[in-house]
């Protein structure tokens, strides 16, 4: 017992880095070399962060040209036809708005990741939310900015509504989350429909053959900032998915409520022993992820549309769970995959007009998030390799320093 | 009969593995019957009489008996009325009593480990390769088990096994190797050292032991639990009581060890501690307060420690790094979180204290940023403990708290117990390791099927008679009628 | 923005509504227009298929696209473009956008082509309720929005006013803005089936792509059939089972789209909102089935009620 | 030695499992309770649809592409690989299908739709197996791309074909046999027709099963008990079942994990894609563009309803088929005699729940039946809207009841690495 006591050497930690830093001299000093191999550490894992998009979309837009090539294709004019495109201030302003809501949703399915809760409901959870938006909006009667406050909360408060139905049924009945969301998602479908029939809530404009819910006075139109007569609005809204995206940030990496809901995602068991109660765990991430996803529709509301008809975009949810995949669950990192597959959604139509197919750019999404998850997987591992052989290397080195000088006791 | 014995992560299961095929070797040869051999795959060492009953269990739950068997080895006898026939004719000539058609779930560990041998039998092995078989058995089971093995021997088969129990290597293998840090530092013959030298040539210096001398109990009352009943009930197995009227009483600068079979209630009884797991009835009073219906988080805040028994189920995030990990468990309380209501994160604070913990407790790292998974158990094992004692709890729960973990770090971590128990924490001990919990604890329980069905002064009490409570054999107060300090 | 009307002339184009070219509907019809504007007018052509849920804001950027590279008329097909053609139109004057079934936008360069579908269904309604022996028949709808919802107004009433006794069984598909029931004949078959189950004898479809599979359930039964949007019984892919095609409730988006292509390339182009109902033939009751021209009394009635309808006699209802 | 105070031996009960697994009996005996409780429905409501020889058979064809899907997801499930790329797999299975159907006749079509399908189901294993990647990611992934490549191929290949000139859609394809038990058919639906108590309900049903069955129905439905047999009584099956259950067990015992993970992923696609043919072909007789329409994630939702067994699969398909078909087939009406079908349903759980003494699951099941009947009673029709989200409220209202009873293979969606034991 005294001897272990002695084979705990003071020069440990410090002996190890330093032992591996310069391949010779075992002694250091033990916090300074600690600190030295943290800030190391981390570099490395920056480094390891940053190859695996670009070595994906390599790998991506390689695949894709093999497509092209394969069906008689100039396998690089796409891109740059879509980029000349993307040149255009009004393709640009497209871009960025379409990209604040897929932002939002792409937000709400990595809250749910997080969690590793897959909330494949966020496309029902934003129409609900939107529509029911739109008619308290249209007929709620408050001064501008209060009705936008009112608009933007029932939003948040009927996405998270739906999507705490399946984590009700999650927490108390134990129903998959994935399974109760996808019918969920028709459910919502259904319920729009009957509640924006004429009878019901809705409003059928004369001649026309749509449905709305009437239109939000313009007082209640999120301001937005006019690039030009072509290029149109960026919309307002875009700033609030960034300060989303920012609280986001802030709540997961900075709070107790974001340490919380990061250890059940990294593992349930271990933070149910830590004191989380993982059932309202998993109904609060629920509940945030559709109050996020309620915000989905808001940039087209107050920003576009201002009513929601028939013809409200569909699907966000569904390519919020790619973007939120390419990005990680970073805040950064959705930012750019929003970016991205707006850019690869906005552009594709000017293949159409060049003689390629526009599916050309679906493919490559598909290809993309492939590529994407696999080299974040392979350098995911290779970087948890590496680090515990070198851990293991600097260990080593350590014991060898330490046992060449106490010598082993006969 | 040849052993191999080893601290933690001297290398004695990868060893093993790269016998049995798993992993490849990338120098040196392996000969079977004096001829060379190349595995690629475990299937190329079954074909060549190889077996081997791992470490961990490697048993599918959801299969029955018959199906975990002859999986793999189905060109032998089927899947079917054969292949029970065949399995009854194995466990009856070597008295194994299993029962092919019940799921493996519903077995206890020694029943496991005896489908694990059957398993390598079925086979035809002439090689069995046993990776700590004895680790979670009492001293019966272990007993049962030699019986079962040297049978084997005498049918001229080959064992080797794996044990940190060094008096069982003493007792029954022919041939003892040492290994250490990945090489083989000696080979001797039970007859010619002691326990102590072969402990001694594993780890190259001097034996620790986890004796408690002078009595640091004192008469308040710490952990009350009264009447504490549990029952469970899942699809799979109905409604059973797994913790029965369970009523205990442990005294600041106890340590209360409790004994027990794995499967027995123990889980539970933790469970039902920390908060993760709601009693049906009864009450448990941390000091003067009723802590019944207080969530975990509360617990914890309230001076409760954990250190659990699955370390990567239960204690850490393993792609965390160690800074996250050290917040886990405490995020509500400095140096982890700052602010009103403890609502901001401290990173610094927690990454200077973790920094702290890592030097304090001597966790074997190059800084604190490396994620959990990296570091080897015995480590991890360090940090939590570490971070449990950072915030000097009034009641430690500690389960297996050196399970996994050398002996120089075992030693440590006994160190730190007794320390803390000197100014008055409460500890409730579980342990598998009976010399453990005969040298640790002031007072003994013994747990079985979710009853506490005896009591026993470690001062006295042998890990045999223990052993033998632990089975159900023997109930009540634990009287040692031979003569003191017989006990080890 | 205007001044980039000054490019090239591209021609015409159309933009489509979800569904795209294939659609076996107006999106199809609109292209034979935009067709047979290439051939005999010898104009350029071009077509926009639009994406899977996309937002208004596509919408205008596909009709900006289009104004810019220099085609003219601009027609965007189906209502869902209202917006984007109010939007659009601003900005490009000189350019001619149609709109096909929607009548809220208002300027001088805009034309609404809009249809009475209600007219050319009741007008099938007749036809069916004269049909039917078991005094059942069936409504199929793809998608309940208000503009199937017209087609089934106008047939109820066309059925009913023909045979108060005859009991029609109405039934859609899917929902909006889950369009695929005008994509799914599988549920187009089986809802035949119930009908037909249900004693039905003549079922009518509006339900794109879907409608088929109505068809082909009612013909494999030795039921009629009423078409719908174009004359189905000359359709390609349902030669198998045109004899049991009774008529087919027609909508000229066909000629609508040339019409208005004409227009322009004549200098004078057309504007506001240009309804085409029965009387100038816009729409109507395609009658090539040889079966149906024989059922003289049915097409008797057909030919009064057309009468009635056109001189106003008879007021056909939008909504049901 | 050591003597112990031996106290009375306090020896528990030893643990006896009380296994509460629906058992075959169980099963059975719940189905005939639902076929009676149906047949006493329809008597009220006089919907007499509800258990129709059309209904039936109706209910059957939607069932089937559900229920192959469901099989794909329960062979990559069982091998531990979870597959929420069905979807994508469907929808190459339809293309494919139809693409050789059309040009080669059905039967090549289902072959190459099978193909079409399992070629999804490789590349879900290179990504997941070989990779180790989140098996719910590169299921989602798979479904992306399965839609850009059938689109991209769809324009050189449809655009071009005589008979659709449209990207959208292929040609129409001969028609795979229809069989149609003679004598019996008839005789069920006269039988069916008479609306009598309980008999005419299971003519209906008998009848639905025997009336223009296509050769690929025959031949989807054999494939339930032959999975079975398959997975439960081949040695094949035990070994892909083991890497589901514990596949680093499995390596030890020289089974060769990432074999079987591939093969029952392929075998997945296959699945699945032959649940897409079976749309182009037997459903309809033509590829169209988003003809699955989610079909895969319900099939999905199919195989977890039915607890990873074949047997609960296609019952959990068949729920599916029915409330699909009910809704079709002039739904307003049907679907109001199901309301009062959850009303006598509902009100059986919540007594069953009293007598367990589980008062509030108890109360609040009385309460949803007593709010049923009101509208029940209030209303003639139930709103289309309504309608068309039978089915999957039916689905979720279900796997409310049943979800705790439900067990996925232990291993499943673990990333599994050779040599990780
Ligand atoms: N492939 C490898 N090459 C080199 N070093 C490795 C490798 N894999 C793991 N190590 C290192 O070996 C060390 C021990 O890891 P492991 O957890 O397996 O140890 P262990 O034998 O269980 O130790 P303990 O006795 O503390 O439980 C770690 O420091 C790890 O970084
Ligand atoms: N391929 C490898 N190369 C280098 N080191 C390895 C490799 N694989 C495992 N190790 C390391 O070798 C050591 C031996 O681990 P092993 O599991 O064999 O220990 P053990 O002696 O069985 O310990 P225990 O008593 O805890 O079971 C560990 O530190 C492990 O991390
Ligand atoms: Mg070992
Ligand atoms: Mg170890």
């Amino acid at each position: 017992m005294k001897k272990t006591d002695e084979a705990k050497p003071d020069t440990a930690t410090g002996g190890t880095t330093a032992g591996a830093t310069s391949g010779t001299d075992g002694a250091g000093k033990a916090t300074g070399g600690a600190t030295a191999g943290g800030k190391r550490f981390s570099r490395d894992r920056m480094l390891l962060a940053a190859a695996g998009p670009v070595l994906a979309l390599v790998v991506a837009v390689v695949l894709t040209s093999v497509v092209l090539l394969a069906s008689g294709k100039s396998p690089f004019e796409p891109y740059t036809l879509m980029f000349e495109y993307a040149a255009n201030a009004d393709v640009q302003v497209l871009i960025i708005n379409q990209a604040s809501s897929y932002y939002l949703a792409a937000l709400a399915v990595a809250v749910g990741f997080r969690m590793n809760l897959f909330n494949i409901g966020v496309d029902g959870q934003y129409r609900l939310a939107a529509m029911a938006a739109a008619l308290v909006g249209a007929n709620a009667g408050l001064p501008g900015p209060l009705n936008i406050a009112l608009i933007v909360i029932v939003a948040m408060l009927v996405g998270a509504f739906w999507a705490g139905i399946a984590g009700i049924l999650k927490t108390t009945r134990g129903v998959s989350e994935v399974v109760s969301t996808i019918m969920l998602n028709a459910i919502a479908t259904s319920l729009i429909a009957y509640l924006i029939l004429p009878e019901q809530f809705g409003v059928q404009p004369k001649g026309s053959n749509n449905l709305t819910t009437g239109d939000l006075p313009s007082s209640s139109w999120f301001p937005g900032i006019h690039v030009s007569d072509v290029a149109g609005d960026v919309y307002g809204f875009v700033f609030v998915a960034i300060g989303c995206g920012v609280a986001y940030w802030l709540v997961l990496n900075r709070t107790r409520f974001g340490f919380d809901l990061r250890a059940t995602g990294a593992s349930e068991s271990a933070a149910a022993a830590s004191g989380v109660d993982a059932k309202r765990m998993v109904l609060t991430s629920m509940l945030i992820s559709g109050a996020v996803a309620g915000l989905a529709g808001m940039p087209v509301l107050l920003g576009d549309s201002h009513t929601y008809s028939l013809n409200f975009q569909t699907g966000i949810g569904f390519t919020g769970i790619t973007i939120a995949l390419l990005g990680r669950n970073n805040a950064v990192g959705i930012a750019f995959g929003a970016l991205l597959i707006a850019f690869l959604d906005k552009t594709a139509s000017t293949l159409d007009y060049n003689g390629y197919e526009k599916e050309i750019a679906t493919i490559m999404q598909g290809l993309i998030v492939i590529s994407v998850v696999v080299s974040y997987e392979t350098v995911r591992r290779y970087g948890l390799r590496r680090q515990q052989r070198k851990v293991g290397e600097e260990l080593a080195a350590a014991a060898r320093a330490t046992t060449t000088r106490e010598e082993v006791p006969a | 009969m040849h052993a191999i014995v080893g601290e933690n992560g001297a290398g004695k299961s990868t060893l093993m593995k790269t016998l049995y095929g798993m992993h490849k070797p990338d120098e040196g040869t392996i000969a079977v019957d004096g001829e060379e051999v190349s595995f690629h795959s475990p299937a190329d060492a079954i074909a060549r009489g190889l077996g081997m009953v791992h470490q961990h269990f490697m048993l599918a739950d959801n299969l029955t008996v018959l199906e975990n068997v002859v999986l793999g080895a189905e060109k032998l006898y089927g899947i079917g009325g054969k292949a029970r026939a065949k399995i009854k004719e194995i466990s009856d000539a070597y008295a194994l009593g299993v029962r092919p058609d019940v799921l493996v779930e519903d077995l206890g560990v020694a029943d496991r480990q005896r489908v694990e041998i059957l398993k390598v039998l079925y086979r035809g092995a002439r090689t069995l390769i046993l990776d700590e078989p004895t680790a979670v058995l009492v001293p019966q089971e272990v007993d049962a088990l030699f019986d079962n093995l040297r049978e084997l021997k005498a049918e001229g088969l080959t064992v080797i096994f794996i044990s940190h129990k060094l008096g069982e290597v003493l007792s029954v293998a022919d041939d003892i190797t040492v290994i250490r840090r990945g090489t083989t530092v000696g080979s001797v013959v039970p007859s010619e050292v002691t326990a102590r030298q072969l402990a001694e040539m594993m780890v190259g210096s001097e034996l620790p032991s986890p004796e408690t001398r002078e009595s640091t109990v004192t008469d308040v009352p710490m952990l009350r639990v009264e009447g504490v009943t549990l029952t469970t009930e899942d699809a799979e197995h109905g409604a059973r009581t797994v913790l029965d009227d369970i009523t205990f009483t442990i005294r600041k600068g106890e340590v209360l060890g409790l004994a027990g079979v794995e499967g027995n209630g123990q889980t539970e009884l933790i469970d039902a501690l920390v908060g993760t797991r709601k009693p049906d009835s009864g009450t448990i009073l941390l000091g003067e307060e009723d802590i019944t219906g207080w969530t975990t988080r509360r617990r914890r805040e309230g001076g409760v420690g954990y250190i659990p028994e699955d370390r990567h189920r239960h204690g850490l995030l393993l792609e965390s790094p160690l800074w996250e990990n050290r917040i886990l468990g405490h995020v509500t309380e400095r140096p982890n979180t700052k602010g009103k209501g403890r609502f901001w994160l401290d990173l610094q604070g927690a990454r200077a204290d973790t920094e702290r913990i890592v030097t304090e407790y001597d966790v074997r790292t190059p800084g604190i940023e490396v994620t959990a998974a990296s570091l080897s158990g015995g480590n991890q094992q360090k940090l939590i403990v570490g971070r449990e004692m950072s915030h000097h709890p009034r009641l430690l729960i500690a389960a297996h708290p050196t399970r996994g973990v050398d002996v120089g770090a075992q030693a440590q971590i006994w160190d730190q117990i007794r320390e803390a128990r000197r100014e008055g924490l409460a500890v409730l001990l579980i342990s598998a390791d009976l010399d453990e919990l005969i040298g640790l604890s002031d007072t003994l329980r013994v747990i079985y099927r979710g009853r506490l069905v005896a009591d026993a002064d470690p001062a006295t009490i042998t890990p045999e008679e223990l052993g033998s409570a632990m089975t159900g054999a023997a109930t009540g107060h634990l009287e040692h009628l031979a003569e003191e300090g017989a006990a080890r | 923005g205007s001044s980039s009307d000054s490019k090239k002339d591209k021609g015409a184009a159309i933009a489509y509504d979800v569904g795209g070219r294939g659609d076996q509907s107006f999106n199809d019809a609109a292209y034979a227009g935009l067709a047979k504007a290439e051939k005999e007018l010898g104009v350029k052509v071009d077509d926009q298929e639009p994406s899977e849920g996309e937002s208004d804001a596509d919408k205008v950027q596909r009709l900006t696209e289009l104004a810019r590279e220099g085609h003219n008329p601009v027609i965007a097909v189906g209502f869902v473009y209202a917006p984007a053609v109010k939007e659009v139109a601003k900005k490009y004057p000189k350019v001619t956008f149609g709109l096909v079934d929607d009548d809220t936008v208002h300027a001088k360069n805009v034309v609404n082509m809009v249809f009475n579908e209600e007219q050319a269904s009741y007008l099938a309604g007749v036809a069916a309720a004269l049909t039917s022996k078991s005094k059942t028949v069936g409504f199929v709808g793809g998608v309940e929005n208000p503009l199937i919802k017209k087609f089934e107004a106008g047939y109820v009433q066309g059925v009913h006013d023909t045979d108060k006794s005859v009991k029609v069984k109405v039934q859609y598909l899917t929902q909006p803005p889950d369009y695929s029931g005008f994509k799914k004949p599988d549920l187009g078959k089986s809802t035949a089936n119930g009908q037909l189950d249900a004693g039905a004898d003549v079922i009518y479809q509006s339900a794109g792509k879907a409608g088929t599979g109505v068809i082909e359930a009612a013909a494999a039964r030795g039921k009629w059939a009423i078409g719908v949007d174009m004359d189905q019984y000359k359709q390609a892919g349902l030669v198998k089972v045109k004899d049991k095609i009774l008529a087919s409730a027609t909508k000229g988006v066909s000629d609508a789209v040339f019409n208005l292509i004409k227009s322009v390339k004549d200098g004078k182009p057309q504007s506001g909102t240009v309804r085409y109902g029965l009387k100038t033939g816009g729409v109507g009751l395609a009658d090539s089935n040889p079966a149906y021209q024989k059922m003289t009394k049915v097409v008797e009635a057909v030919e009064t009620a057309k009468k009635k309808i056109i001189s106003g006699e008879i007021k056909v209802k939008t909504t049901p | 030695m050591a003597t112990m105070t031996q106290t009375a031996a306090g020896k528990p009960q030893p643990r006896k499992p009380v296994r509460q697994k629906l058992s075959l009996p169980v099963v059975l005996l719940i189905v005939a309770g639902a076929v009676v409780l149906a047949s006493v429905v329809r008597m009220i409501t006089g919907a007499d649809d509800i258990t129709s020889v059309g209904q039936v058979s109706g209910a059957l064809e939607l069932a089937i592409p559900i229920g192959l899907a469901g099989l794909g997801g329960l062979w990559a499930e069982r091998a531990g690989v979870v597959n929420i790329g069905l979807e994508g797999m469907m929808i190459l299975g339809t293309w494919f299908g139809a693409w050789a159907g059309y040009q080669w006749g059905p039967w090549t079509g289902v072959l190459l739709g099978i193909l079409g399908g399992a070629l999804g189901g490789l590349l879900h294993a290179v990504i997941t197996v070989t990779f180790g990647v989140n098996h719910i990611v590169s299921g989602v992934a798979i479904n992306i791309l399965a839609v850009g490549v059938t689109r991209y191929l769809s324009n050189f290949t449809f655009l071009e074909a005589e008979g659709s000139k449209s990207a959208r859609q292929s040609p129409t394809i001969d028609p795979i046999t229809d069989i149609t038990v003679p004598g019996l058919s008839d005789a069920m639906k006269t039988l069916n027709g008479k609306h009598w108590f309980l008999v005419s309900d299971l003519a209906g049903f008998v009848g639905g099963v025997v009336t223009e069955l296509s050769l690929l129905t025959v031949v989807a439905l054999l494939l339930v008990p032959f999975t079975w047999w398959v997975l439960w009584r081949t040695s094949f099956g035990l070994r892909l079942r083991s890497c589901g259950e514990n596949p680093v067990a499995a390596e030890s015992l020289g089974v060769n994990v990432y074999r079987y993970k591939y093969l029952a992923v392929i075998i997945s696609g296959g699945f699945a894609g032959l649940g897409g043919v079976f749309l182009a072909e037997v459903a309809s007789n033509i590829y169209q563009e988003g003809q699955t329409g989610n079909r895969g994630y319900i099939g999905l939702a199919a195989m977890i309803f039915g607890n990873w067994m074949p047997g609960g699969l296609a019952m959990g398909a068949g729920l599916f088929g029915y409330t699909d078909s009910l809704n079709l087939r002039s739904g307003g009406t049907n679907v109001h005699a199901l309301l009062l079908f959850l009303v006598f349903v509902l009100a059986l759980v919540a007594l069953w729940q009293l007598y367990r003494k589980k008062y509030l699951a108890g109360v609040i099941g009385a309460a949803f039946s007593a709010l049923l009947l009101v509208w029940y009673s209030l209303t003639e029709e139930v709103p289309s809207q309504f309608v068309t989200a039978a089915p999957y409220i039916a689905t979720l209202l279900v796997l409310a009841l049943s979800a705790q009873r439900l067990r996925a293979p232990k291993a499943a969606g673990q990333p599994y690495y050779k040599g990780g034991g």
